[in-house]
């Protein structure tokens, strides 16, 4: 069993308006079998946070395109996308990209 | 680039002694931004701040793109336009007010949008472009037209209270496309007409955007070649995102493109890169 | 402040409407701004794209100080200010150019400098100061003008390559005298004409002083009570540091302040507000 | 005896000029009987990396008016000043304020 997980989600760019407008939520993941990953959180995430269009935020199991997955301040390509295995305390941050000028 | 001055003239000396004294400048900088041109695509909230500070720091020419007019509800963002300009295309008014403020820059204004048929021709002449567009299709075209020019890109947006700014294609480092192979839904895409944007957001952005231009033209180099600055205004806040590097299997800057020359972007992105109302009605 | 609008015109609401769809702002924010009275402290590397963004944000009243005329070797960083202006004063060429951008905007020019005996009334006329001042006897002049008269202070500043912001004496904040109760050794100071500057970091600062202002005066906050803002143009990077409360004995914010009335603060400081040399050759 | 202290010392805002233009410097003070506090740090920082004209930096024991001392990017003043006592791997920054503008 994993023990359970504490993480800052934020959300911004305006993903944020799909999360109530709120950008910053403490989440805490409970214990499971297998260790949580970013597959799983984005599961999580559709299940109890997101209230309505999922469609607006994600695509099959991943983001949908046009929104960066940064942990810790650096790009989830970095860190093994759907496969990083999260730690206590990380920041998982979703940005949507701007066009605007 | 431009061809190159031998030296400064007195004038120059005296409109630029503050900055020739900062010994990461200096004379030898100078005298580079005033052989660098730079492409400006956008006259609206971005284009305004960054064009306003590349003349008054002494670039060689500045091209400027806007296929718009100026309209009442640009000027609480788009600083160079004023009341009387209304009417006028934005790159003719964007030239005007430049000109006031430093006739030793050649300004060569474009007025029409940035085309796939015209673009990497355009893009060619410059030596940095900056991307202060308002739409998708725009995006992946400059940064198309940069990727095969070889030029870097330094991109900004804007929108609500938030900010973002990456250099692209720079010194190795990643492309637009690298970081987004697909477009977004077009229905996820949201315009300053939609959603708004605080005046003061695209111009702490453009001059940001200014910054790094003048620090790629100097020859001081810049700083976000695999970072994005996210700004949020509300909070206040900065934050510099480590990026991935440029991708092997990118369409466009990878090791066997699938891009090598100017496409249909408007279809790509299933929008309209000049309509008030973005989203192609395809049906 | 000015006198509340019952509404917004039609003309206000197609200038700003790019804004009003803010929930940040709105109908409500923007009626707060058109009553609002902005006293701007210098029309210089700072002062210039500040107010810039506040006429085009429609604010109610920008005061304009500035007892300097506009000189060629501010023109690489002083935007509102264009060739033909040279030798006019800087406060009534800002005014002139601001009015091009927002006619709707009241511009009062202030061409003299900033002194002890006229600064308490002119703050207490307005509801929120910048100090975007470049020397440190208006700094400490500006802040106990604004602590006496109980208005927030918005103060920036920029040498090099490099920027700082805070807002002072705001919601129960320290004040520049808390952080600050000794003046530094006027041969520690450097000024823009020794130093250099950037002309796009002042640019850079002055955007984010304009936002705080807009901030405040729109009933949104600010984020910069007790934080400092820190920007290194040369490393793209931006910091927030967090500082130390207001002081129970400061000398002028402080419980029992010595500081009861404007001073003389050339004699404090050590150094000249106005003079191009700054020091004082006090022998 | 406290161990030796690994600290990243900062200056800015033109601090650094009075040390050779460096900004960042990596420092590892050596053991010494009593824990390290600014005080001590500075009299290092006096010895070992000014230059010269030490006026221009510091004034009696501490630092000249107008410069800021933060600890881990906070106000010395709300971490002790002077008696602050250094942990290993600490941020200090030295920073001239700016007048300019
Ligand atoms: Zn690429
Ligand atoms: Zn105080």
């Amino acid at each position: 069993m994993a023990a359970p997980v504490s993480l800052q989600v934020e959300f911004g760019g305006g993903a944020e308006l799909l999360f109530d407008g709120v950008k910053k939520h403490q989440v805490t993941l409970p214990c499971q079998p297998e260790p949580w990953d970013i597959r799983n959180l984005l599961k999580w995430i559709k299940q109890n946070l997101l209230k309505e269009r999922p469609e607006l935020f994600m695509q099959g199991e991943s983001v949908r395109p046009g929104i960066l997955v940064l942990i810790n301040d650096a790009d989830w390509e970095l860190m093994g996308e759907l496969d990083y295995k999260l730690q206590d305390q990380d920041n998982v941050l979703f940005i949507s990209t701007l066009h605007g000028g | 680039p431009l061809p190159a001055q031998a030296s400064l003239s007195a004038a120059d000396i005296l409109r630029y002694s503050r900055q020739l004294v900062l010994p990461e400048l200096g004379v030898r900088g100078q005298l580079l931004l005033a052989r660098s041109s730079v492409l400006v695509v956008g006259c609206g909230g971005l284009g305004c701040p960054l064009a306003q500070y590349l003349a008054a720091a002494g670039v060689g020419r500045l091209g400027l793109v806007d296929h718009d007019v100026v309209e009442t509800s640009n000027l609480h963002r788009q600083v160079l336009h004023g009341e009387a300009r209304r009417g006028l295309p934005k790159a003719l008014s964007a030239a005007a007010a430049l000109r006031l403020l430093n006739s030793t820059v050649q300004y060569v204004p474009y007025c029409g949008a940035l085309s796939p048929r015209t673009a990497l021709e355009l893009v060619r002449q410059y030596d940095v472009v900056a991307d202060c567009s308002d739409n998708v299709p725009t995006r992946y075209l400059v940064n198309d037209a940069c990727v095969l020019a070889g030029k870097p890109l330094v991109s900004g947006s804007a929108l609500r209270l938030e900010g973002q700014l990456v250099v692209y294609n720079y010194q190795g480092g990643p492309c637009y496309r690298c970081l987004f192979p697909k477009p977004p839904p077009p229905e996820t895409v949201t315009n300053c007409a939609d959603g708004g944007v605080l005046g003061v957001v695209p111009g702490i952005v453009g001059c940001i955007q200014a910054l790094e231009v003048l620090k790629i033209a100097s020859g001081m180099g810049s700083s976000f070649g695999q970072f994005m600055l996210m700004f949020d205004a509300r909070e206040g806040r900065f934050r510099n995102i480590k990026l991935r590097p440029k991708k092997p299997d990118c369409a466009v800057c990878g090791d066997n493109p699938s891009v090598t020359c100017l496409q249909d972007y408007e279809a790509f992105c299933g929008s309209s890169a000049t309509d008030k109302c973005r989203t192609l009605h395809l049906l």
